[in-house]
């Protein structure tokens, strides 16, 4: 059991790794602000599902389990909504999508 | 391994030095608040980095083993003096945004022009 | 392997540190700002100062950004002018740089147990701390027992610094001719972040009651509880606008909190000289010295609490008035 | 294995800051503010756990709460620049 426990949190970890590092590249590679975004706050998500899932699974039950389960709750609440307000934001001020205008400069004044 | 281990000072300096060029280059005030923020920010890491101890951990008595911790002094100076640096800054904010208010400029060339006058 | 993931935040942090110097946007080198800050307390923490990277986050990853967007905002933006001596300063700064260089390869190798820094006076705190005040958290004990003289100053000073500010942005006039209900209203339209942040806002409260109260068993303490308090209803404030937060928490009571926290901390030390002790001495607070001490401690770092929350919330609601 | 994940993140840290040094616009350095801050939760209970001590993770907790902060503060400023300019241009009319 706690071999199958392991395993499955190291597959867990690595999952989370590898999405964090596609969301990093994707943040850096991506043409505009919005798909940038997307890929950012996606794998930002996903990589703390799955990293703090993989961690929770070595901790046990121990009060470092419910410190985590916080941690992911908040994380959960939060970077969703701050990309949100960023994109509410961005748009607000006139920032328009790649697909759309093909440009990305500096905020409009 | 021994140049590593002294990598720390060495960014310790480089730090600093970034951080007095924003103090005396550039002629906006709230730059040279910001830079005087990183200067502050050099100085804590130095005094962390004296106290970590090779192998140490935190100086926190965990309930069972460890015996080998890091210094608590340096830790307990820097602690208290992250935040005084915080209110200090804002001090010095302030009186940035009373020299907007008065002078309406913040960039150190415009104010000492119209001091002149 | 640690030591390489230390070079490689540190190695970042010079790099944010060279773009914070170069942008010309006030508002980008506050951003970076804010991710030096981010790297410099995970760099605290890879070098076993919890206790210093706790107080860096509720510092830095908050209210340092939130004070100087509010300057920002009652100044400029950009910087205008060009510096005019960049290359004398340059060459100051490179020369002083290569003297500190050259000075550190006197300085003990890094982590050396034997180092000056770590033979004399910290043993002896690490050794009579569970004899003298028995709490885990040595950090705790140096600041507020043994150095407690040191924490009354710094208490002090950010007191001062609170007074300070309010004494040049208190009171002042109106600058701006913006309709005051637009002004007031906050983020009150932004509905997800509304939502979220009024979920939130009593998790942070009782994360930093826990802080504060649980300082002497892990990280934690009086400065980062008041730090994270002061922004859980900094948040509130801009989530509901300005006028709603004061009406919860007005002037007169912040103002109060100013200086109900080094009065108790003052009080603490008096307590101890009328009770037959020194000035400080916590041991005679309580028929058993190590019960007395710990008593001590709690209620300073009640103080130093009360202080913190006070003075960060009046420099904000100062900085925020000013714009109206 | 506890390796692999903190270099994945710090691999990604070192992308986010590129991306906040880059811009091009304000918003692509708030983003990247944000993005360092989730990597920095997930690096500091990852390092709790290397270090074997799990009791620091008040850290990351820290972070995940206060984070919040910083955008909703930004997010503050945009709209009272965006009120203090409209203000401007109208006050010139």
């Amino acid at each position: 059991m706690s071999a199958l426990l392991d395993t499955l949190s190291w597959v867990l970890l690595t999952l989370g790794g590898l999405s964090v590092l596609v969301g990093g590249i994707g943040a850096l590679r991506m043409p505009d602000l919005y798909t940038r975004m997307h890929a950012a706050s996606v794998t930002d998500s996903l990589g703390a599902i799955l990293v703090l899932g993989g961690i929770m699974l070595q901790a046990g039950w121990s009060l470092a389990t419910i410190k985590l389960i916080a941690i992911l709750l908040f994380l959960l609440l939060t970077s969703p909504t701050s990309s949100n307000a960023l994109a509410s934001a961005a748009l607000l001020a006139g920032t328009r999508p790649f697909a759309e205008a093909g440009q990305d400069e500096e905020a409009p004044k | 391994m021994e140049l590593l281990g002294l990598y720390n000072y060495w960014v310790f300096a480089v730090l600093l030095m970034i951080g007095f060029y924003a103090v005396v280059a550039k002629p906006n005030l709230v730059k040279k608040l910001i830079g005087l923020s990183l200067f502050q920010s050099a100085v804590f890491l130095l005094y962390i980095t004296m106290g970590k101890v090779e192998g140490g951990t935190a100086p926190i008595f965990p309930e069972a083993g460890a015996a080998v911790f890091s210094n608590p002094l340096p830790q307990v100076l820097i602690l208290t003096a992250i935040v005084v640096g915080i209110s200090t800054t804002a001090l010095g904010l302030g009186i940035v945004v009373r020299v907007k208010e008065e002078y309406g400029s913040i960039e150190e060339h415009e104010i000492q022009e119209i001091d002149e006058r | 392997m640690i030591v390489i993931f230390g070079i490689f935040l540190l190695t970042l942090l010079v790099i944010t540190a060279i773009a914070i110097v170069r942008s010309d946007n006030l508002f980008v080198a506050v951003m970076l700002m804010g991710i030096a800050s981010l790297l410099i307390a995970a760099n605290f923490f890879l070098l076993d100062a919890a206790d210093v990277a706790l107080t860096e986050a509720a510092v830095g990853a908050g209210i340092s950004t939130v004070l100087f967007l509010g300057a920002l905002a009652l100044t400029s933006e950009r910087e205008r002018a060009k510096s005019s001596n960049r290359l004398l300063s340059f060459i100051v700064v490179a020369a002083a740089a290569l003297i500190l260089i050259y000075a550190t390869f006197d300085k003990p190798r890094f982590g050396d147990p034997e180092a000056p820094v770590q033979t004399h006076v910290a043993p002896w705190y690490l050794e009579k701390t569970p004899e003298y005040i028995d709490i885990p958290n040595v950090v705790t004990a140096v600041l507020g027992s043994f150095r407690g003289y040191d924490t009354l100053g710094e208490v002090f000073v950010v007191f001062t610094a609170g007074i300070g500010v309010l004494f040049l942005l208190g009171g002042g006039k109106a600058t701006s001719t913006l309709p005051e209900e637009k002004i007031n209203e906050g983020l009150r339209h932004h509905l997800i972040p509304r939502v979220v942040g009024r979920i939130l806002i009593p998790f942070i409260l009782l994360f930093g009651l826990y802080v504060q109260f649980h300082g002497e068993y892990g990280p934690g303490g009086g400065f980062q509880a008041g730090a994270i308090i002061a922004a859980a209803i900094i948040l509130f404030a801009l989530l509901e606008g300005e006028k709603r937060a004061l009406s919860v928490l007005p002037e007169r009571v912040l103002l109060g909190l100013m200086a109900c926290g080094p009065l108790l901390y003052g009080a603490v030390g008096l307590a101890g000289v009328l009770l037959g002790g020194n000035f400080l001495d916590y041991s005679v607070l309580s028929s058993d010295p190590v019960k007395g001490q710990q008593l001590g401690i709690l209620l300073i770092e009640a103080g130093v609490g009360i202080t913190v929350t006070g003075v960060l919330l009046g420099i904000f609601h100062a900085f925020a008035a000013r714009g109206r | 294995m506890y390796y692999a994940v903190t270099i994945a993140t710090l691999v990604t840290m070192a992308l986010a800051l590129l991306r906040a040094v880059l811009g091009p616009s304000v918003y692509d350095r708030v983003l990247a503010v944000n993005m360092l801050g989730t990597k920095t939760v997930l690096l500091l209970s990852v390092i709790a756990f290397l270090y074997g001590r799990p009791d620091f993770l008040d850290l990351a907790l820290a972070y995940a709460l206060i984070n919040f902060i910083g955008v909703l503060a930004v997010l503050e400023f945009f709209r009272s620049r965006a009120l203090r300019r409209s203000a401007e241009r109208g006050a010139r009319q």
